[in-house]
């Protein structure tokens, strides 16, 4: 058999160097769609600007600042691989507890007549300690007993609601100080909310913390090779989790000015939600803080643009369950042709 | 053009075809962000032919033996199948056309029976249309006995090691009785013995008129099986010649494009002191008694079949399995080690046996890949990486270990094989370790960059390294240790001496 | 005019009817209706109220997802200058200020109404036992702790079994069926809500117990309710005025956007339904 | 093809040929012990025999009957590496149409008063090819976008429940026939439950379906390579778990007598809890119908178990929530005690 061609020596070529956009440019663009939609509806329906309104953009992110601060938390740990269903119930047990240390003194309902009129940072405190214990406990269930993170905060779930409607036998909390409602006033969650996405965003991307996390869901296995304390690094995670729960509860119970054990039923759901759509993947090891930001404003959007125009309020979660579908379509389709496969 | 189910039909008539080649693959180009894989390449396969394909790394044979067999689409170009042009959009499609393919990473669903793996869609069906699970185990029984395997098609994949799991894939290949058989790199994962047994097969499947694409690292292989070897270098197609017109040197020059002198660059090493002392280590089940000493700048072989246990003590060693008994002794000093982080703080690092399962980060950038284990330790202030230095170091590793990626910043999921494994070995390193441990270190590389990383292994003896190297690579292991550990079924049987080693005293030991 | 309305949650049977009636009375005055779903989470309620006033709505109308959060949310309206009227639940306010009013049923009187009729019904003794409605919810708090408060009063009656069945019909049968197998004397059952009430009778009808010689109470009043209270089955309902709630609402709102003075307190009051009079609220 | 000439001596070694019992063996002990238990604590403090009531053994299942249908569909899905969030809103939607369907003649307030009277074929096929079609529009947009189950089935979720409220705007379907309730009262759920369950585990496990399904959730690449129509068999997986909710939504919907919108609200969550519980693995490729019933049935044999030993309702939540975690990490022990890992 003749040779096909003569050898030839391969010219260099050079490697074509694409850059990359960040994944997140696909949701932003899509965000921006989704305002701009309503901002033309808004015209047309109601002759009225639906971005040109400071109170209105405020409420916007207002309205997802806690669920936002939950995904921050649950984007953490889906990275790693797992997931948390605990978040919404513990947001309750934080916001039942913070609640009853921080009612007004003299009130005669009170949960702890003998407590009341404390320094803010004891409510405060007492609620991110319990989120951040029942964090640890779903951390070390799922590290040490390597049972599936599904069951373990499904578990904490279930017990965690429970224990916000033991607490006070399914009584609200209500007569909050004023030294305690003011974390959940005005634009103090918006900025809470944003101030914990950019300190998270920065662990995740700059720190030794973030680069284990990423590795630990990419392949647990590799990452234990590779010298991290990967039960350790878990507890960590979901430890923190539940801090940014807790966190949530306190917010939540003084935007409400009360504490009910009810607070927070489905967060967790929406959290995880807003983050899958900001491209975290389930299958751990990928997304961004960034995104999970995104994915929760276009919640937020969505919302306050449905109120604006007006949607027949039955049909909008048939709009609502299409626009989130949409959403991730039209971003996997935008990235898949940047692809090319 | 034909339509693959054309093709079955034709096929299963008994028809012969008298085309002189049973497939010819024209101008066939394929880009991938970034890189283009194949550029224009050409490949001609005769009937009753072994035909091998040579190229470094990340040259696109897998690439383009995947859109042969219809897991990619090529961009451009055209495939003839025995002189018809056909076009081939899913798998099914090339399987329905009589192209079977082994591929380079292992494709079996651990859940499931060896014989469920090995007839998945073809399962044969009783009365009532259900699957007939002892038909199904006397098919794969029979299989085996053909193809002389000794595995229980009873068994669960998930339970064999990874040679088993080698053969088992072999096997379902070659049950689609095609005309075509595809095999990317199948002996990486085996020793000589399952290599022989493998060629056997191969021989047998020849005289019966299939056309085989065999891809290897081996060189050696090449000469034993091959009838036509067509090389391949960058994306691009650079010659085929007759097996015995040409020579090895030839085809390393075609190959890599340069010349490479010396295939195992033995320096001769300063060995000094016992560093690392085992004695007998055991593991409750896998291993035990299991002594030997390894010194400073000594290079330690390890062989064995496959299953002797060889992965197992290098993993206790570095605490991935705890051991359950025995000693181990650090530069004289008794030392438990329980973990690999422990491994790493007494100053060792293990280079892991596979790479999806235990190395790579594969939705992580090649970046992130090589600087995650320095990382328990270096460039970090506050908590915070020090990015500019660990990204100036892996740079440095990344061109001193030739990695071909279009820049660090690749997932390297989109890698060839062999280039994971360099990004893997450049992670360790990265650490400075004075005991490298290193499990198959040159599995799936390429002879140009297997040079290299033997160069690479003789430096770090020299510098002062102690190294235990695990091959199933006779001439690997001969050609770099100093001394050489044989295994045989959990237990050593032997020491050897390099003076003393050759092949026929190892396999003595490793099969005794 | 623009109105306002979010609602605890759609999906509530009671609560549809108020909704209904707020919106057959809103069409009747020509106002533009806009209905919000809280979905039963007291922070979705307040962003919808702040997205109303975002909107610059001229008046809203609240039902309140759990009335200890009703202080914020005067507050807001308050802020605003926007007129507000809570409805069905009364809020937890010490007073409500100017422009702001309640338009609904004392809550402590129907589980008395239910408690009383049932006390009736079983000759002041037997065992009975209760099924609460969510267990975080302040109707199903309110209203069981008036059932208590009755049973108390009669020593012959004793409860013995008193579970969560969370409004629904479903969790309500599964509740009963547990309950008669564990082979108590059960004489009567008092349901939080008529949705629990039929799930019993429906439980009851399966184990071959007719519901009729049991003394079985709900509170709503709804359609299936009063046709159990036509067949028998069930011994009383309690009527909760939709209509009038809802048309009460948005009375009360458009008077306040006027500018009229309306009393902080319209009430709306409840009404004990049994075999005796229950063809007058078939209609209602 | 002849047998090969030179015949490689077998190995010496003999594999180890290790008979596994079934993975579902320790969760079967798991509810074996939970049934145990409330036995003895039964004796301690009522008096009684909890297991030797048959009443009680039937509504043990009958409770779960309708959770157990969709988990059912759900453990297939799982199975192929998804998961359904959107069974709970499916149910409730073809429980609406096909009330509507069957609502007794001469019923002043019929949703179709025209439509009344109709033989149940049609309401129930109606009800099937409603969950049905929900099932395949999560699949198509799986297979064909791309998009992450968990968006989908998120999506139609959101999507279905509000289909289900706007259907009749929020009113309950009432006065239903009895040619329709039947499937609803006595033991038929259970025997629907059971019946299904021995149909999808034969269908599971002695069928090409059941072997393509595990095949994908195992390693869809190599399904893929191996010739499986992958994109089609989602479909079906999906398309199948569908029609399951559908025919969930018919027994609940003729069990109440009524089709209320708010019907099977949280079930998706039951149903994936059943699952996991039965040792179904969310990574997919491995699980068994059996399982799933053991987990059903665990989630059953509480819930009577609460009410029989007379647990206070506040509390059950978090006696729940433990027993769910200990099970599952009973389990998770044997498991791993047997592989001596
Ligand atoms: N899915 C993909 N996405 C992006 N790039 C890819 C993908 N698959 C392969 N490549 C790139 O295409 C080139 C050819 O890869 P291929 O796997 O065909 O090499 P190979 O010759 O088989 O190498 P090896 O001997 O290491 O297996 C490489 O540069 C690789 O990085
Ligand atoms: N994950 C596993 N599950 C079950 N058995 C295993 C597993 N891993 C290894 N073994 C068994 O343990 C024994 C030792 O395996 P080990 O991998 O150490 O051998 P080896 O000599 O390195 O062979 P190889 O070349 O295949 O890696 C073998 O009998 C193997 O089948
Ligand atoms: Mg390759
Ligand atoms: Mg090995």
């Amino acid at each position: 058999m003749e040779p096909l061609s003569n050898t030839l020596a391969a010219p260099d070529r050079k490697p074509k160097r694409q850059r990359r956009l960040p994944t997140e440019f696909g949701i932003l663009a899509v965000l921006i769609g989704i305002a701009l939609l309503f901002e033309a509806l808004g015209w047309g329906i109601r002759g009225q600007s639906f971005l040109g309104n400071q109170q209105r953009l405020l409420v916007m992110i207002l309205q997802v600042s806690v669920v936002g601060l939950i995904a921050i938390g649950v984007t953490q740990v889906i990275i790693t691989g797992g997931i948390d269903l605990s978040s919404g119930s513990v947001l309750a047990v934080s916001a039942m507890v913070a609640a009853s240390l921080a009612q007004e003194p003299g009130y005669a309902r009170a949960v702890f007549p003998s407590l009341s009129g404390l320094p803010f940072i004891v409510p405060a405190l007492c609620g991110l300690v319990i989120g951040a214990l029942a964090g640890f406990i779903n951390g070390s269930l799922i590290a040490i007993t390597a049972i599936p993170p599904f069951i373990a905060t499904l578990g904490m779930m279930v017990t965690a609601r429970s224990v916000a409607q033991v607490y006070t036998r399914g009584q609200p909390i209500s007569m909050l100080a004023e030294n305690y409602t003011w974390i959940g006033s005005g634009a103090v969650p918006v900025v809470i909310f944003l101030v914990t996405a950019v300190i998270f965003h920065i662990a995740l991307r700059y720190t030794r913390y973030g680069k284990f996390t990423y590795a630990i869901g990419a392949n647990p296995q590799a990452a234990r090779v590779s010298g991290i304390n990967v039960n350790r690094h878990i507890m960590l995670v979901y430890t923190l989790a539940g801090l940014l729960s807790g966190l949530a509860g306190l917010v939540t119970s003084a935007r409400a000015q009360s504490g009910q054990s009810s607070m927070g039923l489905g967060y967790e759901l929406d959290a995880i939600a807003a983050a899958v759509i900001g491209g975290v993947s389930l299958a751990g090891g990928a997304g961004r803080i960034t995104g999970t930001v995104i994915g929760t404003l276009i919640l937020g959007v969505m919302t306050s643009g449905f109120t604006f125009i007006g949607i027949d309020s039955y049909i909008q979660g048939i709009v609502k369950g299409i626009i989130i579908v949409a959403a991730v379509v039209a971003d996997q389709y935008r990235q898949r042709r940047r692809r090319k496969v | 053009m034909l339509s693959p189910g054309t093709f079955r039909t034709v096929r299963e008539a008994g028809v012969k075809t008298r085309a002189d080649y049973l497939l010819e693959v024209d101008n066939v180009r394929k880009e991938f962000p970034g890189v283009v894989a194949l550029d224009n390449v050409t490949l001609r396969i005769r009937p009753g032919t072994v035909h091998a394909l040579m190229g470094e790394n990340g040259a696109g044979k897998s690439t383009l033996m995947k859109i042969i067999a219809g897991v990619y689409q090529p961009d451009t170009g055209e495939i003839r199948l025995k002189g018809n042009q056909i076009k081939i959009a899913t798998p099914l499609d090339a399987l329905e056309a009589g192209i079977a393919m082994i591929h380079q990473e292992l494709n079996l669903m651990p859940y499931m029976t060896v014989a469920e793996n090995i007839w998945i869609r073809r399962e044969p069906l009783n009365g009532f249309g259900l699957v007939n699970h002892r038909e199904l185990n006397r098919r794969t029984a029979e299989l085996f006995r053909r193809l002389a395997i000794d595995i229980d098609p009873a068994s669960e994949v998930r339970d064999h090691s990874v040679a088993n799991r080698q053969m088992i894939e072999i096997a379902k290949a070659v049950s689609y009785e095609s005309d075509i058989l595809i095999m990317d790199e199948p002996t990486s994962a085996l020793t000589d013995r399952e290599v022989d047994h493998l060629f056997r097969i191969i021989a047998d499947l020849k005289a019966q008129g299939k056309g085989i694409i065999y891809i290897t690292h081996k060189m050696n292989e090449l000469f034993t099986i091959a009838d036509d070897v067509s090389i391949f270098r960058d994306g691009r197609y650079i010659a085929t010649h007759a097996a015995k017109d040409i020579t090895r040197e030839q085809v390393i020059a075609a190959m890599v494009g340069r010349e490479i002198t010396q295939m195992f660059p033995k320096e001769e090493a300063q060995i000094g002191e016992v560093v690392l002392s085992v004695k007998d280590l055991a593991l409750e089940g896998v291993f035990r008694d299991v002594s030997f000493d390894l010194r400073r700048g000594e290079i330690l072989g390890l062989a064995g079949l496959v299953g002797s246990g060889r992965t197992n003590v290098a993993e206790t060693i570095f605490g991935v399995t705890p051991a359950t008994g025995g000693q181990i002794r650090l530069n004289g000093q008794p030392i438990r080690i329980r973990s690999p982080r422990e491994g790493m703080k007494a100053g060792m690092a293990l280079l892991t046996e596979d790479r999806k399962d235990t190395g790579c980060f594969l939705a992580l950038s090649v970046l992130e890949n090589m600087q995650m284990a320095v990382l328990t330790d270096r460039f970090v202030t506050g908590g915070f990486v020090n990015q500019g230095a660990v990204n100036a170091e892996c740079t440095k590793m990344k061109d001193a270990m030739r990695v071909k990626t279009p820049n660090l910043d690749e997932r390297i999921e989109n890698l060839s094989g062999g280039n994971q494994q360099k990004v893997l070995i450049g992670r360790w390193l990265l650490t400075n370790p004075k005991i490298l441990i290193l499990d198959e270190p040159t599995r799936g590389i390429d002879v140009g960059a297997k040079a290299e990383i033997h160069r690479l292994i003789s430096r770090l003896a020299c510098e002062g390294v102690a190294v235990l190297m695990i091959s199933s690579e006779m001439p690997e292991i001969l050609g770099m240790s100093d001394r050489i550990v044989v295994m045989h079924e959990g237990r050593v049987t032997g020491i050897l001496d390099r003076a003393e080693a050759d092949q026929v005293s190892i396999m003595r030991l490793a099969a005794a | 005019t623009t109105i306002g309305v979010t609602m605890d949650k759609f999906d509530d049977n009671f609560l549809t009817s108020v909704r209904n009636a707020i919106a057959a009375e809103g069409k009747a005055q020509g106002v533009t209706l806009q209905f919000e779903d809280a979905q039963d989470d007291t922070g979705k309620q307040l962003s919808q109220i702040q997205n109303f006033i975002a909107q610059k709505v001229d008046a809203i109308i609240v039902n309140p997802v759990d009335t200890s959060a009703t202080p914020k949310m005067t507050q807001l309206a308050v802020a605003a200058k926007i007129p507000l009227v809570y409805v069905n639940r009364k809020p937890e306010d010490k007073e409500l200020p100017a422009n702001v009013a309640f338009v609904g049923s004392n809550e402590k009187v129907s589980g008395k109404l239910e408690g009383e009729e049932l006390v009736k019904c079983l000759k002041g003794k037997g065992n009975i036992v209760v099924m609460q409605g969510q267990l975080s919810n302040n109707a199903a708090l309110d209203r069981t702790a008036d059932i208590e408060e009755v049973v108390a009063a009669n020593p012959d009656i004793k409860i013995v079994q008193k579970q969560t069945a969370n409004w629904d019909r479903n969790q309500a049968l599964d509740l009963m069926n547990n309950w008669i197998t564990a082979g108590d004397k059960i004489a009567g059952v008092a349901a939080n809500n008529d949705e629990m009430a039929i799930g019993a009778i429906l439980a009851l009808k399966q184990a071959g117990v007719d519901p009729k010689t049991m003394c079985i109470g709900g509170i709503d009043a709804t359609a299936d309710g009063l046709s159990e209270v036509a067949n028998g089955n069930l011994y009383v309902t309690v009527f909760q005025n939709a209509t009038g709630q809802g048309k009460g609402a948005i009375d009360a709102a458009l008077k306040m956007v006027k500018g009229e003075k309306v009393s902080s307190y319209v009430d709306v009051p409840f009404e004990k339904v049994t075999k005796d009079n229950y063809k007058t609220y078939m209609t209602k």
